[in-house]
């Protein structure tokens, strides 16, 4: 079989049935497991609550005033809870663009310079959200849809997911909307079950093998976006936004076991 | 690099795990960016690991080691409260080192 | 490409009050400050049948889904020389990359990279490569238990061509319509699934 | 920067010294084996560790994935079982260079540890031990599948 040079993805070696017995997705569970000791999302973790607690920007401010929604300061489970509304900013806004909030207000850093680069290894997004989410391990996913702003995100969430366009007519739900699905051998979470949606949602943000760093769910979806061949919607964007209180409506009550470990 | 290893070490039954978590890149030089430039090698080269000031295991890697390097392994002997020290040394020089406490 | 007028004048009596509100057009509308103009046509906005399989969850009542096949039976388009049997050597390469149009800033693709078909992403097609999809029909032996008469010829042709003409709302890519493959290389594909020498259809 | 270089020309007896770890832990360490990591081959690798005749065979116990999802990141873990052991190389056969860590092992450490390896391809992974001036080693087949959807 020819391997390919693709950049990103190259032809899977050509090889025997994955021991007679047992499929390809039992042997890629067994590897996944083997990496759930030492995950090295935990550096990023030590690197964002370094940069939490830290004064920094022209306002020389660390982050611990920052309201992520239970609070100034209370980072414990909340983000189980987002995205949400939030009064300050009129918005609905999801873990990164409530971040980059408070680093623009409470430190004083200009938006564009707080957010350039937030999609490269071993950027200050990455490991700020890292930190954020580790601290909601073991919470349940409760992103609320009280707010009629919430509600009104869930519904246009749910469009988006279904919002076909491009070349390849490709929607989110081409993928993601039946289940035992497969591209190659990678499983595809079916988004209109919701124990299909636990078991995902519940794991992100993920440090990437592939990638060596953490993917936080934005740059998850932003980059799925990407291989749909549509444009990349701006970071923080209502339309991210909105498909992140979808995707955590059809996971709610998942228990967060993440940031865990992905391809 | 900045960002402090994560060192655990736990002993039982006479003997103590010990596990270590650290921050590198480990560019193996073959590498492209984005912009098509190659991405120098940069890996860590040596790896040290003491108890109390005695050698329980040094390591030799090369640019195969992955990403943010995980190493695990054991050694007899060990209590509660005392010191094991993680140092690593890569091919520009740079080095780091850190301890913890055996729990 | 538009649809009969009727059934565009049920797209326009949406009732004012969903028009009002914020909808998922304003969200996008706002959402891709960096999309250029081209972009948003050839990428964002919606042709009808990509609007109503969206509003339909790719589920469409049984008059809606035949008007798609209607309407998108008619787009299809043969090869001028008239060979819908290529190089089926061609059309295994281009099963196995699923390179080609990606665009942004993080990972865009050069404009010139060949856009592949990528179709074991979704079906399983030669014995040996055991890493294809599930999401497509199994497609091994395609050839082997159909034979190649013009006809299946023909009929495999225009399903890769425009899958909605046969399918409405499946996730397939209408390949040829979009212009994503040529004519050629779809051929290369048919011979892929049925010539007698490609792997799909040797143990 | 002079420590570096000065760990590198510490061969011939100070290179001994070192490895006898008769200064602090930091310097013991034996300057970097550019011959072996540079080898392209196991068979190279071998030579350039001084471990030419390592004979097949010896209780070596390699615990790896029968399939990685993804070559940059594998886990493997060598425990031998040859007694007086007193260093495990790790080696994968169809990398460009095949040595991937050489693990020297003082007394009281057990000969059981644990990394993680880029491996190219699917390819053999080689487990390679010396104890009491004697070298074995022992392989295993880790397939590596590069997943993902299709870029």
């Amino acid at each position: 079989m020819r391997r390919a040079a693709a950049a990103c993805f190259g032809l899977a070696i050509a090889f025997g049935a994955v021991g007679e017995e047992r499929s390809a997705s039992e042997a890629i569970a067994e590897y996944r497991q083997m990496l759930e000791d030492g995950n090295p999302a935990e550096l990023m973790e030590l690197r964002g609550e370094e940069l939490w607690t830290t004064p920094r920007g022209p306002k020389n401010a660390s982050l611990a005033q920052c309201d992520l929604g239970l609070g100034p300061g209370v980072v414990e489970g909340a983000y189980a809870q987002l995205p949400r509304y939030f009064a300050d900013t009129d918005r609905v806004q999801d873990a990164e663009s409530r971040l980059l909030t408070c680093v623009t207000t409470l430190q004083g850093v200009p938006g564009d310079e707080a957010a350039r680069g937030w999609y490269r290894a071993g950027s200050d997004l990455e490991a700020l959200v890292t930190y954020v989410a580790t601290q909601s391990r073991g919470k349940p996913i409760a992103a609320p849809v009280t707010h009629p702003k919430e509600s009104a995100f869930l519904a246009i969430g749910a469009d988006l997911f279904y919002r076909r366009s491009g070349p390849l007519d490709f929607a989110c739900a081409t993928c993601h909307a039946q289940d035992d699905r497969r591209i190659r051998l990678q499983e595809l979470p079916n988004f209109e079950n919701p124990e299909s949606a636990r078991t995902s949602m519940t794991v992100w943000p993920a440090y990437r093998v592939s990638q060596s760093a953490v993917w936080t769910m934005e740059r998850r979806l932003i980059d799925c976006i990407r291989q749909m061949r549509h444009p990349e919607p701006e970071l923080g964007s209502d339309a991210i936004v909105a498909l992140q209180v979808y995707l955590q409506h059809q996971a709610q009550g998942g228990v967060m076991t993440g940031p865990g470990i992905k391809r | 690099m900045a960002t402090p290893m994560k060192v655990r070490a736990r002993s039982e039954g006479g003997v103590t795990e010990v596990k270590v978590l650290m921050s590198h890149p480990m560019e193996t030089g073959r590498r492209k960016n984005e912009k098509g430039e190659t991405i120098p090698a940069l890996f860590i080269q040596n790896v040290t690991v003491s108890h109390q000031g005695r050698t329980v295991l040094s390591a030799q890697w090369g640019p195969a080691i992955s990403a943010n390097p995980f190493l695990s392994f054991k050694f007899q002997g060990g209590a509660k409260g005392e010191t094991v020290k993680v140092t690593w040394q890569d091919n520009t020089g740079d080095t780091r080192s850190d301890e913890a406490l055996i729990a | 490409m538009k649809l009969p007028v009727f059934l565009l004048a049920g797209l326009l009596a949406l009732p004012a009050a969903a028009l009002a509100a914020d909808t998922a057009e304003d969200v996008v509308r706002r959402s891709y400050p960096g999309a250029t103009p081209e972009e948003w046509r050839a990428r964002l906005d919606q042709d009808d049948v990509q609007a109503l399989c969206s509003r339909h969850r790719n589920r469409p009542p049984e008059d809606v889904a035949a008007r798609i096949v209607e309407s998108q039976l008619a787009t299809i388009r043969y090869p001028e020389d008239g060979r819908l049997l290529g190089d089926w050597k061609a059309g295994e390469r281009l099963a196995s990359i699923g390179t080609g149009g990606h665009i942004g800033r993080i990972q865009p693709d050069p404009p010139d990279r060949k856009k592949g078909g990528n179709c074991y992403a979704c079906h399983a097609l030669a014995k040996k490569e055991v890493a294809a999809g599930n999401l497509g029909p199994p497609l091994t032996g395609y050839g082997r238990l159909r034979g190649n008469a013009p006809d299946v010829v023909r009929h495999t042709y225009a399903k890769i061509y425009n899958a909605q003409a046969f399918f409405p709302c499946t996730s397939m890519p209408r390949f040829g319509h979009s212009g994503w493959l040529t004519p050629q290389e779809i051929a290369d594909a048919v011979a892929f699934l049925l010539d007698p020498e490609s792997p799909v259809n040797r143990e | 920067m002079d420590r570096r270089t000065f760990l590198q020309q510490g061969g011939g007896w100070l290179g001994t010294l070192l490895a006898a770890g008769w200064f602090a832990p930091e310097v013991a360490a034996q300057p970097w084996n550019r011959a072996a990591f540079d080898a392209r081959t196991v068979k190279e690798a071998l030579e350039a560790l001084g471990a030419k005749d390592a004979a097949p065979g010896g209780d070596i116990v390699i615990t790896a994935p029968e399939l990685a999802e993804n070559g940059a990141v594998v886990p493997i873990t060598i425990t031998s079982k040859v007694p007086g052991t007193e260093s495990i190389a790790l080696l994968v056969d169809k990398n460009p260079n095949a040595l991937s860590a050489v693990f020297t092992l003082p007394a009281g450490t057990l000969p059981d540890v644990h990394t993680r390896v880029k491996m190219a391809e699917t390819s053999s992974v080689v487990a390679m031990v010396r104890a009491g001036g004697r070298v074995v080693f022992a392989m295993k087949e880790v397939k590596v599948t590069l997943g993902g959807c299709g870029g």
